[in-house]
């Protein structure tokens, strides 16, 4: 694990605007490696604006977002970040392991992982070659959470993972989460409340509309 | 005078021409005009919604039933 | 570039000055365009001679070529305030672009419609496929895709700049149909009015010519006021002082 | 090539769109079979006179494969978009602009290139002679991926908004024209016998300007098109 | 109430199979006026698909559907079931009142319920006029819950409600079942089973993958 | 008119689709450009030769008014599909026929309609004179329903597909030709100075057998589609 002395991950005052009016109010926190923080908030309260600000989709209105003690840009970082949005981001004529493999190409790969063991590991095993739009609701997210897997980035964003899961998928995605902060990475993720977040208890914070 | 309306003929073409101008730029006039007057009308009914959603559920609010 | 210019634009570019500053233009704008334009059509139409070969027809030059002037001034307008616009991004300057390309489409629509009103009794036809005459057209899908383009997103400021991008790659254009007649030999003729050097044609027609391009100046100028003005108040509609113009006693009235 | 290099992460994306494509074959073959069927439709719009027919055949086929291309061009990002795979591809390591270029080479290979190959033969439905179909074909090479270049720009700017395909003809038709006339110009240039070099000259002038610039525009325009 | 004879909504061996493998194995239930049922199952269990299955949208492989103890068919039965799917069915560039007079002109109105009041019942009062387009995700379940309120379907099938829904949307959800009970009507709902189904203990069908 | 009633769900139904145009305003002056830019497009591929253009005008009008609706028949079904509105319009107590003839009908106003106002000028634009000019009007009233209903059937056919342009594009050109042939064949009548009243006549009688049957099948052929 890296000296913690610059977070992973900070954001500074950051709050964003549509037509001037703020979406979510100055947020401030910072992630060390090792830390997972739960954002948390109910219908429409900007969660899911806030992790496309962080990941630069979406430009800041106010504040700063840092990576790496660096203000965070696209050009700069890229590669650096994953993350997991409401869409996907799966080909579905392409079968689990071939979209698998075009992530591997772009973002390269974690050493002693293969993407047939990640994909054992989400529980598809078995439905490697099963193109992904056959895989039911559920399944496809699992296919999606093996990237988080296989990546080598070390910031995760993750927005609403636990949807369309059953028990297990959940259990799933806590296991992961705490198996990539004992990595030293750090996660964002985001959750309306609904479930119960059964992983260590984690930072929390919250969005209100 | 009303030699000098007919152009010599080509009346017709010139006079088309000076309507043409006058109704494409009258349009192009009050288009704004109208479009500020609506947006100010949006505004109004927008402001009247956020009073409402601050004061939630005037009308048919039974919520504690759950 | 110099960073005066963010500066300078940004003292004028705050929204409510600017839309302070052109609500007081824009009757001065109108009225003027609308007197300078009924002397110069005056003058254009019962004044000026009739031309020795195309009879009364020519009197379409009075509306014909200001609007065709103003067709390409506009777009060179745009141009400047797209760039300065994406560079900067300044939000008044994307506005500027923006609102800009309707009055740049009505001219463009004015001088096909009036070109094709004085070719059918000059050339016999109401429409050829020369150089200058095509490339007027393409200049009106143009603006129109620009026009559209903006109003196609969802969120205008986004829309402002994707369509600012195609203004400058529509740019191209201009220099196309203005020097058309000097590249391609065509029907419609050349630059036969110099403004400055001695010019063919009589006094009488050329002053009721610059008025009129006075007077479309001016009316761009009333125009685009108007059109940012509105623009203003629906993209600045969460700041304070829209909402008291909105709620204000006359429901804004003048400014 | 080590996974995530940027030569790894090119192949990957070229051999993803690739495959994607051939998964769909049915949709490479489509802008073909439109191109036959509306050249097909002239000779029923306007008699079998084919003297007339030989006249317009040039015109009639570029006019044809642009209409084909552009239908085509729709799908160059918004399957990305729609699906979240865009939002990795500008995450990911390697500047946006190649790998756009990559998705833009992909465009041409699936969409372009059996045009290209079916061309003569439509041509010939309209009794378009032997030499100036050689002309024809060269000057086809050149402006498709000119036209594959330019709508790419154009398609990025559409990309954010709801519905673009008509859109976007109305703004790529305009920047097509030059393209048009130069290509057509020297197919009729070669028919009547005089020198067709210049207009070719133009196109592959222009070609090389997009090539280098059209990647780095869509490029911008993507990231303007993702803010929404 | 009407006198429960025949179920309103019942199901006979019903199996469904895609490439001679069966989805779903063969399920059988009754519900009567009054009855909510709540079908269970991991993801891939087959879950989505039976669902369309009872609506008439996907052919039964096997078994049948009876509604009100008559065959059930798209042509004669329609208007007495209202679905709720993954798609929502709002035009989002509708407002969300615009949206339900739709279906209210489409499927009629139940006595003594205005669009407003469905809207406001749901937690949407303030966001009539706002198109469809902009609300959240759990905004937009909403919109679409308030359908449910407003038609005359006296059986409901809904494909994951509590999806994107916070604590609070859960409530209504389980508010809006129970008072459909209670007027008489039956329901089928489907769930992961990560969410804890607060209302009255309903009866259960289990799916297997 | 009570709602839940028939006449309160077609009046529901075409005001929503009526009310989502407008609300795109923008698409429904698409087509027209399209059309408009197509038309364009053939003078510089030709050359501006004016009787060649004559001659050519009302075919080049008749097929790109074709294409024009064929880009807008694409958007008639697979919308309501993707966002789940064609299931509530199954399970409605309406008949499916009954209501996809409104979504028809509206389309032909938003899509068609102002082809058809546009066409004289572009026609013009060709140099068309004025009597073939009212026959091509005639024409393509006619033809245009007769291409709504008979593309609805296709694109009904297609939607269960994922990318249906091409396919329908495939699809309806062939069905089309023998009204291109009809249409563009009065019109050449007219300009010959030919009577012209008997292909006006078979487009008529083709038109009332479709408004009966395409519903019916179109209705159908949904059906199908949505069983996937
Ligand atoms: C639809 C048909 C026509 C179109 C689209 C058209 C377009 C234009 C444009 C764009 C200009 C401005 C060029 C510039 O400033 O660089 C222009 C100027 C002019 N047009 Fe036309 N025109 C048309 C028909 C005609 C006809 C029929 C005549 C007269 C026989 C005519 C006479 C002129 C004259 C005298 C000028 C001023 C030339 C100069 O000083 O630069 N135009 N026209
Ligand atoms: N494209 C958009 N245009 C305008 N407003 C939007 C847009 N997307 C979201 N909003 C508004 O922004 C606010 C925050 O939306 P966001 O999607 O971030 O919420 P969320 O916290 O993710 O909610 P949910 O739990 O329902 O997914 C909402 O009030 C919504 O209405
Ligand atoms: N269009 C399809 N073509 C082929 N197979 C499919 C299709 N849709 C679903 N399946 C398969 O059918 C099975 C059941 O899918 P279904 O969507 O009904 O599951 P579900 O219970 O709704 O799951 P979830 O909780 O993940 O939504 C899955 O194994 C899936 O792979
Ligand atoms: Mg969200
Ligand atoms: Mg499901």
């Amino acid at each position: 694990m890296r000296p913690a002395a610059s977070p992973l991950l900070e954001a500074r005052a950051l709050s964003f605007f549509r037509q001037d009016e703020p979406v979510f109010g100055p947020v401030d926190f910072a992630l060390h490696g090792g830390e997972i923080a739960l954002v948390e908030g109910d219908n429409g309260s900007g969660k899911t604006t806030l992790m496309r600000v962080l990941t630069g989709m979406l430009r800041a209105g106010e504040g700063e977002v840092l990576l790496d003690g660096a203000t965070f840009s696209l050009d700069t970082m890229a590669g650096a970040v994953v993350f997991l949005g409401h869409q996907l981001g799966l080909k579905f004529d392409l079968s689990a392991r071939e979209n698998l493999a075009v992530s591997a190409g772009l973002y390269g790969m974690r050493d002693g992982i293969t993407i047939d063991t990640a994909l054992a590991d989400v529980g598809l095993a078995g439905f490697e070659d099963e193109p992904a739009g056959r895989l039911s609701a559920g399944q496809k997210k699992r296919a999606a959470l093996a990237r988080l897997l296989l990546l080598p980035a070390r910031v995760w964003l993750l927005d609403e993972p636990y949807a369309n899961l059953d028990r297990e998928g959940i259990a799933l995605v806590n296991r992961l989460l705490h198996e990539h902060a004992v990595r030293g990475g750090a996660a964002l993720v985001t959750s309306h409340g609904a479930v119960t977040f059964a992983g260590d208890e984690p930072r929390r914070i919250r969005l209100h509309a | 005078m009303i030699a000098s309306l007919a152009m010599g003929g080509y009346g017709a073409y010139v006079w088309t021409a000076v309507a043409v101008f006058f109704i494409v730029l009258l349009i192009d006039t009050l288009a704004p005009l109208a479009r500020r007057r609506r947006n100010l009308r949006d505004i109004r009914a927008r402001i009247a919604r956020q009073e409402n959603r601050r004061r939630p559920g005037t009308p048919a609010s039974n919520e504690p039933n759950a | 570039m110099a960073n005066w210019v963010p500066l300078w634009l940004h003292r004028l570019g705050s929204p409510p000055t600017f839309y302070r500053f052109a609500g007081s233009v824009y009757p001065w704008a109108l009225g003027l365009a609308i007197l300078l334009g009924g002397v110069a059509l005056y003058g254009g139409l019962f004044v000026a001679p009739a031309d020795y070969q195309q009879g009364d027809a020519y009197r379409i030059i009075f509306i014909h070529v200001p609007s065709a002037w103003m067709s390409l001034f506009i777009y060179g307008v745009m141009t400047l305030a797209a760039f300065i616009g994406l560079v900067w991004r300044i939000k008044l300057a994307e506005t500027v672009a923006m609102e800009s390309a309707p009055v740049g489409a009505a001219f463009t629509a004015i001088t096909l419609a009036t070109g094709s009103l004085w070719g059918k009794p000059m050339w016999g036809t109401w429409w050829t496929w020369d150089a200058r005459l095509t490339s007027e057209l393409v200049l009106l899908f143009i603006y129109l895709g620009i026009v559209g383009l903006y109003h196609a997103f969802e969120d205008r400021r986004q829309g402002a700049r994707a369509a600012c991008f195609l203004v400058l790659v529509g740019a191209v254009n201009v220099p196309i149909v203005h020097f058309s007649v000097n590249w391609w030999n065509t029907l419609h003729q050349g630059a036969t009015i110099r403004l400055l050097g001695p010019s063919h044609i009589a006094a009488s027609m050329v002053w009721p010519l610059l008025t009129m391009m006075a007077a479309t100046k001016l009316y761009y100028i009333a125009s685009l006021f108007a059109r940012v003005r509105a623009d203003l108040i629906a993209s600045e509609g969460g700041k304070a002082w829209v909402r008291d113009l909105a709620l204000g006693p006359a429901g804004g009235g003048k400014a | 090539m080590t996974p995530g290099s940027t030569p790894a992460a090119c192949a990957a994306l070229l051999r993803r769109d690739l495959t994607l494509a051939w998964r769909r074959r049915g949709d490479i073959a489509m802008p073909v079979l439109y191109a036959v069927i509306v050249v097909t439709l002239f000779p029923f719009a306007l008699g079998p006179d084919a003297a007339l027919l030989e006249r317009i055949a040039g015109g009639v086929v570029f006019v044809t494969v642009l209409l084909a291309m552009l239908l085509s061009l729709d799908g160059l990002f918004r399957p990305d978009i729609d699906d979240g795979s865009m939002e990795q591809l500008m995450l990911a390591p390697q500047p946006l602009a190649l790998l756009v270029g990559m998705k833009i080479l992909a465009h041409w290979l699936t969409a372009a290139l059996p045009l290209i190959v079916i061309a003569p033969v439509l041509a010939g439905m309209l009794h378009l002679p032997g030499p100036p179909m050689a002309v024809l074909v060269l000057a086809l090479g050149l402006s498709t991926p000119l036209l594959s270049l330019l709508g790419a720009v154009l398609v990025a700017l559409t990309a954010g908004t709801k519905r673009s395909g008509m859109l976007l003809a109305l703004m790529l038709l305009p920047l097509c024209v030059p393209v048009v006339i130069f290509a057509a110009g020297a197919v009729a240039a070669a028919q009547d016998g005089l020198p067709w070099i210049a207009p070719i000259a133009w196109l592959g002038a222009g070609l090389v300007l997009s090539v280098v610039l059209a990647p780095l525009a869509c490029a911008a325009a993507l990231r303007i098109a993702m803010e929404s």
